[in-house]
């Protein structure tokens, strides 16, 4: 386990060896290879250490690799404190569970885009997996950092690895702007973040997670007063909103998929997106003891989730609606942390890491098969010319649903029946959240992959079969916009396998968290809540009991009864789904005309980026504006002033100068140009006169001599 | 009685053949001269029992120093010979008077000092650990001399870099 | 009749005096070079002939030394010449006069 | 007196008639073992198997009619080859051919330095040869071989240091024998030099693969293009008596000179009762026939690729090869 | 220091004349070069001192006189001349040859390919230095001259053909020597490979010299190797097969850097092939006559035609008009090999050193006698 530095690191070798020499040297091969081997790596290492994990007494292991900050004497609520910040790297339950998830995950998209990629030319090529590996080395650091400055170094590398990789093309200004937003829009959230950080030192002279959370338990929970552990976690709620995509930071998150498609599995679905999750998981101890906090986190998640899963109901550009899906479910991971539920979240956090991740590769996988085509209204009847995709795809989609059996029933139903037990009000969004769900995964899996297809003609089949091989030896020699298209077609191995391998862990993964109910009969107990469970609960006795007391006074029946019901309005979604996409498409078109309002409300998502453009971005430039005008006036007036007095001076300056002084210069040079002539005649410039002169010199000398020696 | 003739045959031929090299029209003649004034040299540096000056003589000057003027004067093809062009203001008659004139008393500070002071003086070195013109000349370079070397070592290699920079026509 | 140093001496003189000559008189300035070179074996001359004299080798290394400059003297001088030839088509001495006033 | 003039001048008469006698041979030697090496059978008409060859050569350049062109200085043009032959012919003087002071002219404490001194000398011939025919081609060629001879010189004379340093003697007899003390030639301990040298031998004679100054079809015969008569013949002379003399340096430096096989061995001590010139002049016989062997196998290097091996090649490595001896000699 | 000042004795512009007596561009061409240096700046190539007028003479004589000239172009491979102008005439009469006489025609084309060859490997290995290659090259000449003496008694201008086919059948056992020649030749050209192909300094002279591109070799009209070498695929035998061409299995190979040691490697490919062509030649060598049915007196019909052939030099090409009265052409024009790939010197020449010229002259391998004819 001392070796968990090497997790992020090795990444960063990765990085910097692509970055560095790749991008001018290294061949494709070459630099995917690095790019994977590291990874690789990386998981190995992650497996090692977490098998180490779950085999050790104690479950928490630090290692310090060097200091950084050394101790600083600043002012803090009890006097001087030291700011002191090491190296220092935390496995626990939970970094285990989330190194396993970024490693894991991002081992499988590296492997992935080494094929998705391939169409780049090689600087691009390389230059996109030196900012992948860059992005697992910030992520990793992120998840394994001990105190928040090292969490806010990778808190700050994946926000800069996301704004890099979601304007990869940054020749396309669609995506330059969005990873402008995206970096900017995290600014809102990363201040909140730095803010609270600042907080936590001035409250409890130290930035470590365990001596922060050990400092807490001791505090009084501050049900009644908005006190100072509130405002903390308010704070850094603040940061987690911005990272995690929730309202109101939600919009740079859509955007974000101007990027390739497996920067938004990795970033923008699995893992960069559940910082804020893991975040507030991490402080779990700090915001059980601000329960109007985790109201609001609640209230903020479900109302988000809700809100996510009504825009993705009517997008049709696929990338889109997997977009606002994801959204939708960190809205649900908030959800579950808001109620108390921290287990839940991370279970469900996890859950979807696969699904997600398995949905948008599949989804790239269908992009990369149409040429690059995301409109699904342009796609159908995929299923017949990409049979893995769809088969995998759909395990995803049964996966999100919460079919039963699969990931995404135990956790998504856990956070249910936790939810139930804090607020039915909640709950309700949650199951309607549910159900629309549902509906538009199997909207987006039908509109794909059942129907006729839609998309643009491309040669005969004979003739695309014919120039198959052709089309292959074209790709091998260049990749400069000569690539024809020959249809839709299933993508190659190194695409597929990843797939397959998601799909597996998003059809098993639920079964680390049996809920009890189920997992009583089988004697099975909840896993990977016991697991968690010393990274969230241990200190916070009052909340645990509170939490422990209310889902004892939930009975099975009731949990039973809750289950069946989000079951049903699940399949609901489903039905409706193949109602509407399958059997009758013109159902649909017909719908959308008759509640036009809505419907256009929905398409343009509620207005909000219209919003936030003419309230926040207008009003920036317009106080930027005014203040440039203060700037003009006032500040450069008194410098013009200023100035002009300066040059008055300077010309009185002048004036002695030219007269005055330079009239001395002038003289002296007279007198020096007037006198010289005399002594020009002498200077021919004839070397050999010179040489004369030397000679006779020494014929002086010689003669002297001569002279001394005879007359002496 | 060998040592006379050799002498006085060998200042005969240097003396000549410098003439040779300051007169010549064709500068390539004058390499030539200065070529064999320079191996005349060395035959009198065998006579004063020098012999690997000698050859360092042949070998540094006549066979580099003096091809490398072989070289420049070929190179330097020239349309109309130098000598055409005379600035007047020149004073090498003057020049060639005062040559003469030094060379006289030259000769006769020498004549006088060595008439005056017939015993010659020795200063022999300190016995070097060595024997043989070579060695001991290696000996005393190596070990009183060492920082001069160096330094001319220092100066061929400077001279060497400022003449490839100076020739280059592009750099 | 014995050959003493002193007959070295007038040889050397004599010697440098012709490449004094060489250096006032001839136009070339190759050749003036070349009679520079004269002069520097003048002084060798004069130098081992007194080493020999007074059984010291002291004398023969700093032919040595001067051997080395005068190495260096031919290349530096050759290259300034060849680099003055190429600009201005002569190397006559009396036309090397742009650094007159 | 008889000692010091008239047996060294004896010795000078025979050495130098014996050197131009092997120079008309080496020419024949050189054709036949070309013609044989090219499925041919060489001069076959003058003299059985066209030994009279030796002989026919040289007296028909010596009957030629003898051409100075009009144009040139006419001085110089009768100097060059002088100055060609003569250094050539003046380093035979401190090559040892045997054991016995009979067998070489002198031997002086700096004879290695002597000889490369010497040899120096030689690129005169060739500039003046090429200036004074006052054509384009025999200039051209004729400072390419001077770049050539300087340029090689100093790689060579670089890796005669470590030679030098190795045997601890300028003295070309003492050479010998300290090969003979030690037991081991030199051409054993110092591989890299006797490369170095055969290479640097090559190129100072403008043989092949270095004989870009003669290149026949680019220079049409290179700085000797307007000579005929013996004074052709006379850089020809020049040429290979300076061959024959890169065979010597390069046998006595390198394998033993006139010493048998395995000086050390004294099981082998009945080779002794051969004579140790005839030991010699075999191991230059087949320093020669390499040479030969060399020009019949390989192409010509172009000027510029010549002057890149000699200054980016073989200068550096004899500098290596230096200061490599010279820390194991300070070591050991 | 000495060789500072010798590398840069480039201080002004040098017009140097090679040629045309000079050992080394084979015959009579001139050029004159203008040196930078030993850098070539520009060359001015001039030739026409071996014009005889031959497509005038021809004008004015008999069609089977005609062939005695032809011999006299490109006198290194007079059979392949033989052979391009009496296709063109049989072309140009709609005459049918017999199919022993397209066999022998075939072989003799292709002995006289390697008979080129040997002479173009044997000096252009001269130039650079290595004559040993020149001996052994026109060792194995004297074997193919001598099959050739055997079978029409000439060694060098063979008058080898007739309009219609060919004046005589094979001496007997003429098929067991080219059979054995073949045998002979295969390890020859193994010899010559060992002695230049892997050798440093023939590398060193040979390769990234003269680099041409086929875009540019095409556009100069370049033709046979100096084009193959550009990576160029075009050969007439495969393209538009004549002879017995089309009947038999060979490969062309294709350079890929387009300088002098890819052509130097396609022509000694070709030796290759062309023994191969011979073998398939000799072992499917069909009987029957070797003369087809043609008028005593050679009138052909009013009309104009083009055929090309492939020489040892490249595309060998006959333009001849008759004016269907006369018992002589009314135009007969050649498009020589050798002069379309000298187009290709100057640009070739421009920029390498002087000692790259003569290399270049032998990569291009042009005959002065076709040249100029």
């Amino acid at each position: 386990m001392d070796l968990i530095w090497l997790i992020p690191v090795l990444p960063g070798i990765g990085a910097a060896l692509n970055g560095l020499l790749g991008i001018r040297y290294f061949s494709k091969p070459v630099a995917a290879a690095i790019a994977c081997a590291t990874m690789g790596g990386a998981l190995l290492l992650s497996i090692f250490a977490f098998a180490q994990l779950l085999g050790a007494e104690h479950r928490e292991h630090v290692v310090t690799l060097a200091h950084w900050i050394p101790p600083i004497p600043l002012q803090t609520v009890d006097g001087l404190g030291a700011f002191e910040a090491p190296w220092a790297f935390r496995l626990d339950p939970l970094s285990g569970m989330m190194i396993l998830i970024v490693s894991g995950i991002g081992f499988l998209i590296h492997l992935y885009s080494s094929s998705y990629m391939d169409h780049e030319p090689r600087g691009g090529y390389v230059r996109f997996f030196c900012y992948l590996n860059l992005f697992c080395f910030f992520m990793l650091t992120l998840v394994l950092g001990s105190t928040f400055l090292v969490m806010f170094v990778g808190w700050e590398g994946v926000g800069l690895c996301s704004y890099l990789l979601i304007g990869f093309w940054y020749h396309k200004k669609s995506a330059a702007d969005a990873g402008k937003k995206a970096f900017v829009v995290n600014r809102v959230g990363d201040f909140g973040f730095v803010l609270g950080v600042f907080l936590i030192f001035f409250t409890f002279g130290t930035i470590d997670f365990r001596e922060v959370a050990e400092a807490a338990s001791q505090m009084p929970v501050e049900s009644a007063a908005f006190g100072v552990l509130s405002t903390i976690c308010l704070l850094l709620f603040v940061g987690a909103v911005g990272k995690s995509a929730q309202i109101p930071l939600y919009v740079w998150l859509p955007d974000a998929m101007e990027g390739p498609t497996p920067v938004s599995a990795l970033i923008h679905a699995a893992t960069m997106v559940t910082a804020g999750v893991y975040m507030v998981g991490r402080n779990a101890v700090l915001f059980s003891h601000a329960p109007m906090v985790m109201t609001i986190v609640a209230v903020v998640g479900g109302v988000t989730a809700l809100m996510a899963a009504t825009i993705g109901l009517v997008q049709t550009d696929i990338k889109k609606v997997l977009a606002y899906s994801t959204v939708s479910q960190l809205g649900y991971m908030f959800l579950a942390t808001g109620v108390g539920a921290f287990g839940a979240g991370a279970f469900h956090l996890m859950t979807h890491a696969f699904f997600k991740a398995l949905l948008f590769l599949g989804s790239g996988s269908v992009i990369h098969a149409m040429n690059d085509e995301q409109d699904m209204q342009k796609m159908g009847n995929m299923k017949l010319y990409m049979p893995t995709t769809f088969i995998t795809m759909f395990v995803g989609a049964l996966a999100i649903a919460g079919v039963p059996g699969l990931s995404g029933f135990f956790s998504k139903d856990e956070i249910l029946a936790k939810t139930f037990v804090a607020s039915p009000w909640l709950w309700g969004l949650a199951v309607v959240t549910a159900g629309m769900t549902a509906f538009y995964m199997f909207r987006l899996i039908f509109m794909t992959f059942f129907g006729e297809y839609r998309g643009p003609k491309w040669g005969g089949d004979a003739e695309g079969q014919a120039d198959g091989d052709h089309a292959a030896a074209a790709d091998d020699h260049g990749h400069d916009g000569a690539h024809v298209w020959h249809g839709p077609h299933e993508s190659p191995k190194l695409m597929t396998v990843p797939l397959m391998i998601l799909a597996v862990g998003a059809a098993v993964a639920g079964y680390v968290g049996i809920p009890p109910i189920i997992g009583d009969f089988v004697g099975v107990g909840n896993a990977i809540e016991h697991f968690l469970e010393p990274s969230f609960v241990a200190e916070s006795a009052a909340l645990a009991e509170e939490g422990e007391h209310a889902v004892a006074h939930l009975s099975h029946v009731v949990e039973f009864g809750l289950m069946a019901f989000s079951v049903l309005i699940a399949g609901l979604g489903i039905a409706l789904a193949y109602h509407l996409y399958v059997r009758r498409p013109k159902r649909a078109v017909e719908l959308a005309e008759n509640w036009a309002g809505a419907h256009r409300v929905l398409t343009n998502k509620y207005y909000v980026d219209e919003a936030y453009n003419s309230t926040v971005i207008k009003g920036t430039m317009g106080s930027a504006r005014g203040l440039w005008a203060v700037d003009r006036n006032v500040v450069d007036g008194a410098v013009n002033g200023a100035g002009w007095l300066t040059r008055a001076l300077s010309w009185v300056s002048h004036v002695l100068d030219k007269y005055v002084v330079d009239g001395l210069v002038n003289l002296a040079a007279w007198i020096c140009a007037e006198g010289s002539y005399i002594f020009r005649r002498g200077q021919t410039g004839l070397i050999q006169n010179y040489a004369v002169a030397t000679l006779f010199g020494v014929f002086a000398c010689a003669t002297a001599f001569l002279v001394v020696r005879f007359m002496g | 009685m060998a040592e006379t003739i050799v002498f006085y045959t060998l200042s005969v031929l240097i003396l000549g053949l410098a003439i040779l090299v300051v007169t010549a029209k064709n500068a390539v003649h004058s390499v030539v001269a200065l070529v064999m004034t320079f191996l005349c040299v060395a035959a009198l540096y065998v006579v004063l029992e020098a012999e690997f000056l000698a050859v360092i003589q042949i070998l540094v000057y006549a066979g580099g120093i003096v091809v490398l003027y072989l070289f420049v004067v070929m190179l330097v093809n020239l349309g109309r010979s130098p000598e055409e062009h005379q600035d007047p203001r020149r004073l090498s008659v003057f020049g060639l008077g005062l040559a003469g004139a030094m060379l006289l008393e030259v000769a006769g500070i020498v004549v006088y000092s060595y008439n005056r002071s017939a015993s010659t003086v020795t200063a022999p070195a300190a016995a070097s650990p060595v024997q043989g013109n070579t060695q001991e000349l290696g000996w005393l370079l190596y070990t009183d001399y060492l920082i001069p070397f160096e330094l001319a070592s220092v100066l061929l290699l400077v001279a060497m870099v400022g003449a490839i920079v100076l020739a280059k026509r592009d750099l | 009749m014995e050959i003493t140093p002193a007959h070295y001496t007038v040889l050397s003189a004599a010697l440098f005096t012709i490449g004094v000559i060489g250096v006032l008189v001839r136009r070339n300035i190759i050749i003036i070079f070349m009679a520079i070179e004269l002069m520097l074996n003048a002084v060798n001359i004069n130098l081992v002939a007194h080493a020999q004299q007074v059984e010291n080798l002291v004398g023969q290394v700093f032919v040595v030394f001067v051997i080395a400059v005068a190495a260096a003297e031919a290349a530096v001088g050759l290259g300034i010449i060849l680099a003055f030839y190429r600009n201005k088509e002569t190397v006559n001495i009396d036309e090397m006069n742009v650094m007159r006033w | 007196m008889l000692d010091t003039v008239f047996w060294p001048l004896v010795k000078i008469v025979v050495l130098l008639n014996a050197v131009m006698i092997s120079v008309t041979f080496m020419t024949l030697l050189e054709r036949k073992v070309i013609a044989w090496a090219q499925s041919r059978l060489g001069p076959m008409r003058v003299g059985p198997y066209g030994v009279l060859q030796a002989f026919a050569d040289p007296i028909k350049l010596m009957t030629k009619e003898d051409i100075t062109p009009a144009n040139a200085d006419k001085m110089m043009f009768t100097l060059a080859p002088i100055l060609s032959l003569v250094p050539a012919f003046v380093v035979f003087a401190v090559i040892p051919f045997g054991d016995d002071p009979l067998y070489y002219v002198a031997d002086i404490n700096v004879g290695l330095l002597f000889l490369i001194s010497v040899t120096s000398i030689g690129v005169y011939g060739i500039i003046l040869a090429g200036w004074a025919s006052n054509s384009k081609y025999p200039l051209l060629a004729g400072l390419r071989a001077s770049a050539q001879l300087i340029s090689y010189e100093i790689a060579v004379t670089m890796t005669l240091v470590s030679v030098i340093l190795t045997a601890g003697t300028l003295s070309m007899v003492e050479i010998v024998e300290a090969q003979r003390e030690t037991g081991w030639w030199i051409g054993f301990i110092q591989p890299v030099a006797f490369v170095l040298v055969l290479i640097g031998g090559l190129a100072e004679t403008n043989r092949a693969p270095f004989d870009m100054p003669e290149a026949e079809q680019e220079l049409t015969g290179g700085f000797h293009t307007e000579y005929s008569g013996m004074r052709f013949g006379l850089f020809f002379l020049a040429e290979y008596a300076n061959m024959i003399v890169i065979s010597a340096v390069v046998v006595v430096l390198f394998w033993g000179g006139w010493l048998r096989p395995f000086p050390s061995v004294g099981a082998l001590a009945l080779l002794d009762y051969i004579p140790s010139w005839i030991w010699m002049f075999s191991k230059m016989f087949l320093v020669l026939y390499l040479f030969i062997w060399i020009r019949a196998t390989l192409p010509r290097y172009r000027y510029d690729q010549l002057m890149r091996i000699g200054w980016k090649v073989l200068i550096p490595i004899a500098i290596a090869n230096v200061v490599i001896t010279a820390v194991v000699k300070v070591l050991l | 220091m000495a060789t500072e000042s010798a590398a840069m004795f480039d201080t002004d512009e040098l017009v140097l004349n090679m040629g045309p007596q000079h050992p080394s561009t084979h015959g009579v061409l001139r050029l004159v070069l203008r040196l930078d240096g030993e850098r070539v700046k520009d060359v001015d190539v001039v030739m026409g001192y071996v014009h005889r007028g031959i497509e005038k003479l021809s004008e004015n004589r008999d069609w089977t006189q005609i062939i005695l000239l032809t011999d006299r172009m490109d006198y290194v491979a007079a059979a392949t001349n033989n052979l391009g102008y009496c296709e063109t005439v049989e072309k140009l009469m709609e005459v049918e040859v017999p199919r022993r006489a397209r066999y022998i025609r075939t072989i003799l084309a292709e002995l006289q390919r390697i008979a080129s060859h040997c002479l173009w490997l044997g000096t252009h290995a001269m130039d650079i230095g290595a004559m040993t290659v020149f001996l052994y090259a026109f060792r194995e000449r004297e074997l193919i001259l001598d099959l050739f003496e055997e079978y029409c008694g000439a060694r060098l201008t063979y008058n080898s053909m007739r309009i219609g086919g060919l004046p005589l059948d094979l001496p007997s056992g003429w098929d067991d020597k080219a059979r054995a020649f073949c045998d002979i030749m295969d390890s020859k050209v193994a010899e010559y490979e060992e002695l230049l192909t892997n050798n440093r300094i023939w590398l060193e002279r040979t390769r990234g010299i003269g680099v041409i591109s086929g875009a540019d070799a095409i556009a100069l009209g370049l033709c046979g190797p100096p084009l193959r070498g550009s990576a160029v695929n075009r050969d007439v035998r495969k393209d538009e097969p004549y002879a017995a061409y089309d009947e038999f299995d060979f490969d062309i190979p294709i350079g890929t850097r387009g300088d002098t040691y890819d052509r130097y490697l396609i022509r000694l490919e070709e030796f290759r092939q062309s023994i191969r062509i011979i073998r398939q030649a000799l072992d499917g060598l069909p009987e029957g006559p070797v003369m087809g049915k043609v008028p005593r007196l050679l009138k052909p019909k009013a009309g104009e035609t083009y055929h090309a052939i492939e020489s040892p030099k490249g595309e060998l090409g006959y333009f001849i008009v008759s004016d269907g009265r006369a018992t002589n052409p009314y135009r007969f024009r050649v498009r020589p090999p050798s002069f379309c790939n000298l187009q290709g010197l100057r640009p070739l020449v421009i920029g390498h050193l002087v000692a790259d010229v003569v290399a270049l002259i032998g990569t291009i391998d042009v005959v002065l006698g076709e040249v100029d004819r």
